[in-house]
């Protein structure tokens, strides 16, 4: 095979002068700068690039743009930035490109998937549902996994994208979507009246369709020009902002837009600072729609060879590429503007076999000015057939009706079907469609947010029309004029005479998905008379294109079969996104650290330099323990537990929720949130509060702390902090608005430093001023204002652990230094410091509940052994209610109690289930589980803590906890394992 | 993403802002404590899940944090009006005003 | 029926397929009817081929007002899985998933049910506290759910990233071998045709405006775009609408609709074997027989009946996808939809005699309809045909809104799905 | 015996930006949670010495005090000077809830051509200078996070948010900025 150049001298818009060298299928090529991979493969000859999805047919590219259903390729600048399934025709050429063709096995050219084509009798719409059932198992294990391979299209990709991208929030007052000559007009309009517009483009460069049509003169220039004088003045206006390469992808609620701009693609060697591509969500006090519209081809027999393709397309790599598809070049239209593609085509010396135009009566202008050319122009014909293995080699054409046919050697085959206006982003929009049955078209008719459709898209297809329309939807007084060579006429849906309606012939709908006439025919024959039916059972229009070019077809298909006019059969929603984005562009910065937001607290520089492991707690990093050398994490907490029950243990609690209640009416309100009473909670004191949801089931729990009258320093769990705050802030502004009461979140204002165990006071006592420590003075469940080391703290006694224990709050900037300083104190005394797990232990030693953990939003004060917490004086808290009804009641509801292993070794599973009969037949009646469950090692066994059913009745009983290899015997306890009288924690 | 308007604010707020926060005008009853299990239920679970024009409650929660009540179709997710808290139940812009012995919300 | 298999698929391939029958056949509607299922969903679809089935009632009409699965149905990513705590929620979904395993052959319609493994992410010690206790308490009630080490986790899912510099890393994960997915649309047609074929009439385009009540308060019928049509019983399965048509009798519901939305990616070769779920980043994924990735994503928060939502949600859904599988940040995303969910207060579905006479309802499932396709239909029409619940659905009554007896899978793991 | 703390800046040691905004963490500073009803706003504001802005969206500054209207009955008072925010309060008679936050919140300055880009990177507000004109301020979301935004000249803004999520703030703002650049 020679090496062969089909660009045309003198034609289209791209320099010689800068090429760049990229291969396909291993095989190196060069292109011009701007460039797709579609216009350099085709200036060097080269139609074949792609597989279909079922039958793996040979295909072509098919078009110039965003619709491209068959060129679906790989594009790789390394082994880590490959991206599947990109379209030939919208990918810009960048220097060493590394592109590959897919679905195909070996090669494109050889794709031994190909027997799909030969088996396609039997793989008819919806065959599937109707075989490959028997026997049972055979669908997942054998058919599934065959299916399965044959199916998809390209290869994921196998590694991290190294690229990064970015996102924008932007506001302006007209966004306009296209820029066509539509949407230049009315972006320019806009401007001019100084509003704040942003004009998108999904194309590298701006004109739309004037790429393609060089005969349309606009204020006195060809259309191309007059695009990019516009363009100029647009980019130099400062309300202006131009983004090309940009899709407007998605028109949501209250006028919200979204875009993708590709950034780097296009270029060979993207600096490093640049996103791949940014995300745009845009809020736009009005859209301008200026979408166009997209050429369909025509339905018949073998539509679908390499070289067969839009007349537009052609077009387009004519006069913007400068490439010629073909040599000798054949046309089935049933629309005017094929003849311009022709008539171009043959001005730059390539043969036009002949013009097949379906309409007896096409228009005069276009007809004579094809003749005079010396064009063959056959009306009233169609094309039956073409043939051609891996390249169109002849259509068989006939005329309408008749029988005689006739042959004509092609290498290429230029198809119009008319235009489909883009109602795409219209239609996401929520607009309502009406149809246009003069022209088969569905068009805007009533827009329900924002925005207007401007030009092809709103079916305006006189140019003079199409201006003043675009004018006045910028809102300006912007006035242009302009003139088309010819006007269009014409245009069809549906199943072209060469695939009438009892034929078996492949005359494709849906290129990408294999979807022919006969297989719409087909669905509809079993029952599917919705379009939506139709859609599923044949998925016409599923394909990645999302049926830019097949949903109109399969709709007049099915229409015809039915018996029933275009608008009772009804449209397929559009959806978004208009074409495919990628997720990394909708992810944008959220990722690795910035994906969701890891809170460190004050302390947590020092933690680390102690060497702490860390878990994630909701968004919080918390210490779990902190290994010395050699330790596991088991031999680590152990150590904690003991020192800390020894000596004394520091602990970083700063990640407790804090909430500063202030106002006359501070306690009133504490009274109706929390189960307890706070009016007789004095000040200097703390009380353990646990508060309900309206339902009476535990909601959160914590120490309440009454620095003042009207001042409560309120903790809450970790997790609950944001959810309390906001319970809160509900019932405030909503049931209680007339309390005088203010809730401020101070859970970052205090680095909180808890200091336990029997030498607790010794470590702290230097370092506090203005306050005396002792018990008598400041026994538990005490809190003081004080300074410590010089700062202004405040200072719970309380305890978490059952030894005498300290938690200082200190405010935050502060906190690593008075962490330092205790915990140079606590190491001269033997303390040790220690993390959540160790917290857990000791906590659990002591029977207290963890809220999340031992109770699950299903248990009540009572059912977790607090109903001692919950007031029974008070007339009113939230909850009050819900505690009475039947179900909460009840006897036997499951209670948290103590749980002893008969094994002391034994440490249970959390979430172990129990039963009174471990030998029961499954499914087995359980009785609760295991909420908690550690190594004790101050006691030397294991302990545990469960929700069982009548647990407080059922002291001493033996029940069991089945396991998958074992059944533990555990016996039935009170929560309290160590210190039961507990005296140590006033010591 | 909802275009909402805050009647704290006065301006048009990003939903990211927002939290919903149910249906509006449930007012919680005074004598809680003495209703009956029947009346908790539809209290606490029934709800009217309108479809069409509906009164509920969001929250400027990233914003100025305060409650406020809208009229929102639900089926064209529209925003009709938004108000203060506390204010009664608002006519529907364009429908006929209430009769004034329409039930009523409570101060919710 | 003609029946489908292999053979009747070739011989017709010699013939162009000429000589299907369609799917079902959609009558005129009849005066009256024993029972009345509205909507034309995968459940109530299935009520009306087991009550005709199981319960010899052939005399039915499923009334749909749009088109057969196009509501939930149609719109799911079909995560099938019966791995829930309470034993109610175990009861009705391990009930569904045996039907699920011998579906294809009791309709002859290939639903493509596929076991391919359903695992659930832990990543911390809360998850893995609350997936031990679902693990053992399925073990004990004789449902597969097990628990799997990260490294067994990236064997039994290759693309999934068990590094420990994630943000969230995995400590583990429960999986369900028996949990997979099933073709959607397949399971709405399968049970139509088998419906069709004893007699029940498919009633499409026909929105039910009104239900009416006789002197006893029993309903008689329902007022619809096509005139009265009368029914000894009606059961209700709607999902996001059911508040609308339960109003009709005026019977109030504990519910709210909520957006809930997806989206597929372009299709790819095999690359996910599996269905993978992490409540604590919110990611539901799994590949599609044509090769797209189908991620759920989770619901607004408003309630709506639009069947859109933000953009936000989907983002959110796939910075938890990429986090999860950095490799499929090039990957893009095709189409996104939205489907409306009817959530109950406890997450947990309805299906119930109502305080109107002969007036039945199945709703509340959230975002867990699809899966409980089979079994929910079959219980509802045992309900219907009854009139009292079958013991594997009886806890899923109204009355426990009045109890307090909730059955809240929301509150024992974070989020039901 | 006792020593004296030092204070641990949450974003001491960061620093960057780009060419048209920098990032620099604003000095530490005294800052009041202010809650108060409509009619103790005249005595609130005499003790402050500023006038307490009572429009949505609004701030005023006197000396080295700025309040800034976050909610109708909430402002953020920031002091950079010698504070004294909570006693000025208390003398005011007036009935209020003042919580100290100082340490609750840090924050950065961004300054540049391209500080609003950059700031728009994660914020959905509409930061023109029509809509979000000097002076201006909200609470509003950066990215996953809450913050208060304050816009302290033609080209220059605040933005405080709470200590505990200074690596994601000053991360993606870092990214932000860099990407205002291009």
């Amino acid at each position: 095979m020679t090496k062969k150049s089909f660009r045309i001298k003198g034609a289209g818009r791209l320099t010689p002068a800068r090429t760049a060298r990229f291969t396909f299928d291993g095989k190196t090529y060069t292109a011009y700068e701007g460039d797709t991979v579609a216009s350099a493969l085709l200036a060097n000859g080269v139609h074949l690039m792609g597989r279909s999805f079922k039958y793996h047919r040979a295909r072509g590219v098919l078009s110039a743009g965003a619709e491209e259903p068959n060129a679906l390729i790989d594009v790789a600048r390394d082994a880590a930035r490959r991206q599947p399934n990109v379209r030939a025709s919208v990918q810009e050429v960048f220097d060493g490109a590394i592109i590959q063709s897919q679905n195909r096995w070996p090669t494109l050219a050889f794709d031994t998937g190909a027997i799909n084509n030969l088996l396609s009798p039997f793989f008819a719409a919806g065959f599937y549902y109707k075989t490959f059932m028997w026997p049972k198992e055979a669908w997942a294990k054998l058919y599934e996994p065959i299916i399965r391979r044959a199916a998809g299209l390209g290869v994921a990709p196998k590694e991290d994208d190294p690229d990064h991208y970015a996102n924008r929030f932007a506001h302006c007052d007209v966004l306009v979507a296209g820029a066509g000559v539509a949407g230049l007009t009315a972006a320019l309009s806009a401007a001019e009246t100084g509003a704040e517009v942003i004009l998108v483009d999904e194309r590298a460069d701006v004109g739309g369709a004037l790429l393609f049509d060089t005969s349309t003169m606009i204020d006195g220039k060809p259309g191309y020009d007059w695009a990019q004088d516009v363009l100029g003045r647009l980019k130099a206006m400062a309300n202006v902002t131009v983004l090309t390469r940009t899709t407007a992808f998605g028109y949501y609620t209250h006028n919200f837009i979204g875009l993708a701009e590709r950034v780097t693609d296009h270029l060979p060697r993207p600096g490093k600072n640049l996103p791949r591509e940014r995300l745009w969500q845009v809020r736009a006090k009005k859209v301008i729609m200026a979408t166009g519209a997209i050429e369909r081809h025509m339905v018949f027999a073998n539509n679908d060879r390499p070289g067969i393709m839009l007349a537009s397309a052609a077009r387009t790599y004519l006069n913007h590429y400068g490439v010629a598809v073909g040599e000798k070049i054949g046309v089935y239209t049933a629309h005017d503007s094929a003849y311009e593609a022709a008539i171009d085509l043959k001005h730059a010396g390539v043969e036009i076999a002949a013009i097949v135009d379906c309409r007896a009566n096409p228009g005069e202008a276009v007809v004579s000015a094809a003749r005079a050319l010396g064009i063959e122009v056959l009306t009233g014909h169609c094309v039956l057939d073409t043939s051609g293995r891996l390249r169109v080699s002849s259509m068989t054409v006939s005329p309408n009706g008749g029988d005689a046919k006739r042959r004509i050697a092609i290498d290429a085959l230029l198809m119009s079907g008319g235009w489909t206006p883009s109602v795409h982003l219209f239609s996401q929009s929520r607009g309502k469609l009406k149809f246009d049955k003069a022209n088969d078209r569905f068009l805007p008719d009533i827009h329900v947010q924002q925005g207007v459709s401007i030009g092809a898209c709103n079916g305006t297809d006189d140019l003079s029309a199409l201006l003043a329309e675009a004018a006045a939807a910028g809102g300006g007084t912007l006035s242009v004029s302009g003139s088309s060579a010819y006007g269009w006429t014409g245009g069809m849906i549906g199943a072209a005479e060469g695939a009438g309606k009892d034929t078996v012939v492949k005359a494709f709908v849906d290129f990408q998905h294999d979807v022919t006439a006969k297989d719409i025919r087909l669905a509809v024959r079993e029952g599917m008379h919705s379009i939506e039916h139709i859609k599923r059972f044949t998925t016409n229009g599923m394909a990645s294109d999302q049926g830019k070019l097949s949903n109109m077809h399969g709709l007049a298909i099915a229409a015809e079969v039915l018996g029933k006019e275009i608008p009772q059969v009804g449209l397929t929603t559009f959806r978004a996104p208009y074409t495919p984005v990628s997720y990394g562009t909708l992810i944008a910065h959220s990722r690795g650290d910035l994906f969701d937001p890891a809170r460190k607290t004050p302390l947590h520089g020092e933690l680390v330099k102690e060497g702490a492991e860390f878990e994630d707690v909701g968004n919080w990093k918390r210490a779990w323990y902190f290994p010395r050398r050699g330790e596991d994490m088991h031999q680590a907490v152990n150590r904690e537990c003991r020192t800390a029950r020894e000596t004394a243990g520091i602990f970083d609690a700063s990640t407790l929720g804090k909430i500063e209640v202030v106002g006359p009416d501070a306690a009133k309100f504490l009274n109706l949130l929390y189960t307890n009473a706070w009016d007789t909670l004095k000040p200097g004191k703390c009380r353990y509060g646990i508060m309900t949801r309206e339902d009476g089931f535990i909601y959160d729990d914590g120490v309440v702390g009454r620095l003042a009258e009207d001042r409560f320093h309120v903790t809450t769990t970790t997790g609950g902090a944001p959810r309390v705050l906001a319970h809160m802030e509900d019932y405030l502004q909503t049931e209680f608005p007339d309390l005088k009461v203010w809730l401020t979140s101070t859970t970052e204002q205090w680095a909180v430093i808890a200091v336990q165990g029997p030498k607790a006071r010794d470590i702290i006592a230097p370092l506090v001023e203005g306050l005396d420590l002792s018990t008598e003075a400041f026994p538990h469940m005490s809190v003081a204002e004080c300074t410590v080391m010089g700062v202004p703290a405040r200072l719970f006694r309380v305890s978490f652990t059952g030894e005498i224990g300290f938690e200082i709050n200190v405010p935050a900037d502060y906190g690593a230094s008075v962490w330092k300083a205790i915990w140079e104190r606590g190491q001269a005394l033997g303390a040790c410091l220690y993390g959540t797990e160790t917290m857990h232990v000791l906590r659990a030693e002591k029977g207290y509940l963890i809220v999340g953990q031992d109770t699950d939003g299903t248990v009540t004060p009572d059912d977790a052994g607090y109903g001692w917490a919950v007031s029974k004086k008070k007339p009113d808290f939230v909850g009050i209610r819900g505690l009475k009804r039947p179900d909460l009641i009840r006897d036997n509801r499951k209670q948290l109690v103590g749980l002893l292993t008969k094994d002391p070794t034994e440490v249970l599973e959390e979430g172990g289930q129990i039963v009174a009969d471990p030998n029961q037949p499954k499914p087995m009646t359980m009785l609760g589980h295991v909420t908690s469950a550690y190594w004790s090692e101050n006691l030397g066994r294991s302990i545990a803590i469960a929700l069982v059913a009548g647990g407080r009745a059922k002291m001493g009983e033996t029940l069991y906890v089945p396991m998958k290899d074992k059944t533990i015997a555990v016996e039935v306890t009170d929560m309290v394992f160590f210190d039961k009288d507990g005296g140590r924690i006033h010591g | 993403m909802f275009l909402i308007k805050c009647p704290y604010c006065g301006e048009n707020r990003s939903e990211l802002e927002f939290r919903w926060a149910g249906e509006a005008h449930i007012a919680r009853p005074e004598n809680i404590a003495e209703i009956s299990n029947e009346e908790f239920a539809e209290y606490f679970f029934l709800r009217d899940n309108t479809k069409g024009v509906a009164y509920e409650r969001w929250r400027h929660i990233h914003g100025c944090g305060r409650f406020f009540n809208a009229i929102r179709d639900t089926v064209s997710d529209n925003f009709l009006l938004t108000y203060k808290a506390g204010l009664p139940r608002q006519p529907v812009p364009g429908s006929a005003p209430v009769s004034p012995d329409a039930p009523e919300g409570g101060a919710a | 029926m003609r029946k489908y298999s292999v053979f009747a698929v070739a011989r017709e391939a010699m013939r162009s397929h000429k000589g299907w029958e369609p799917q079902w056949v959609s009558p005129e509607p009849r005066a009256s009817y024993d029972v009345i299922i509205i909507g034309g969903g995968g459940h109530g679809l299935g009520a009306a081929y087991y009550l005709a089935k199981e319960h010899g009632i052939t005399n039915v009409a499923v009334i749909e007002k749009g088109w057969l699965g196009g509501g939930n149905t149609g719109r799911n990513t079909t995560i099938i899985r019966s791995n829930y705590l309470y034993e109610e929620s175990m009861d009705m979904y391990e009930h569904s998933l045996k039907l699920w395993e011998g579906l294809s052959q009791e309709l002859n319609y290939n639903v493509m049910y596929s076991p391919r493994g359903v695992m659930m992410l832990s990543h911390n010690t809360h998850d893995q506290q609350s997936f031990k206790r679902h693990i053992n308490a399925n073990r004990l009630y004789g449902i597969d759910n097990e628990w799997l080490t990260p490294e067994q986790a990236k064997a039994f899912c290759p693309p999934l990233d068990i590094s420990k510099t994630a943000r969230y890393p995995i400590n583990g994960a429960a999986l369900q071998k028996r949990g997979g997915t099933a073709r959607h649309d397949a399971v709405a047609w399968g049970y139509a045709r088998a419906a069709s074929d004893m007699g029940v009439h498919i009633i499409q385009n026909c929105e039910v405006t009104g239900i009416r009540r006789g002197p006893g308060g029993e309903v008689t019928g329902v007022e619809t775009a096509r005139g009265f049509i009368g029914a000894k019983k009606i059961g209700v399965s709607a999902s996001g609408h059911s508040s609308m048509l339960m109003q009709m009798a005026d019977v109030r519901v504990p519910l709210t609709s909520n957006p809930l939305q997806a989206l597929v990616s372009e299709p790819l070769k095999p690359i996910f074997p599996c269905v993978v779920m992490s409540n604590t980043v919110h990611a539901y994924i799994s590949q599609s027989d044509k090769g797209e990735l189908v991620i759920g994503a989770g619901t607004d928060q408003y309630h709506s009946y639009s069947q859109t939502g933000g953009l936000q949600i989907i983002t959110h859904t796939l910075d938890a996808i990429c986090e999860l599988f950095p490799i499929f940040r090039r990957v893009k995303m095709m189409r996104q939809w939205g489907g409306i969910t009817d959530n109950t207060p406890d997450r947990s579905a309805i299906q119930s005699v109502t305080p109107v006479k002969n007036l039945f309802v199945n709703c509340g499932w959230g975002t867990g309809g699809f899966k409980a396709t089979p079994g929910s239909a079959n219980l509802f029409a045992h309900l219907i045909a009854r009139g009292e619940p079958h013991r594997l659905a009886s806890g899923l009554t109204l009355d426990r809104f009045r109890t307090g007896r909730l059955i809240d899978e929301a509150a024992a793991a974070a989020v039901a799905h | 015996m006792v020593e004296f703390a030092t204070r641990t800046l949450p974003l001491s040691g960061f620093h960057g930006g780009s060419s048209v905004a920098s990032l620099t963490p604003a000095a530490p500073a005294q800052r009041v949670s202010l809650r108060a009803r409509p009619e103790d706003v005249a005595a609130l504001s005499a003790a402050l010495g500023l006038p307490l802005p009572t429009s949505a969206k609004t701030s005023a500054s006197a000396g080295q005090r700025t309040a800034l209207w976050l909610g109708p009955d909430e402002w953020l008072v920031i002091d950079e000077g010698e504070g004294g925010l909570m006693a000025a309060l208390e003398t005011s008679g007036a009935l209020h809830a003042a919580t100290d936050v100082s340490h609750r919140n840090t924050a950065v300055v961004i300054s540049g051509p391209g500080a609003s880009k950059t700031l728009n990177g994660g914020c959905p507000l509409d930061l023109s200078r029509k809509a979000f004109p000097v002076g201006a301020c909200a609470r509003t979301l950066f990215g996953k996070i809450e913050v208060v935004v304050l816009r302290t000249g033609e080209t220059e803004f605040r933005m405080e948010f709470w200590r505990s999520f200074s690596d994601y703030a000053f991360g993606l703002l870092a990214e932000a900025a860099e990407d205002a650049a291009i």
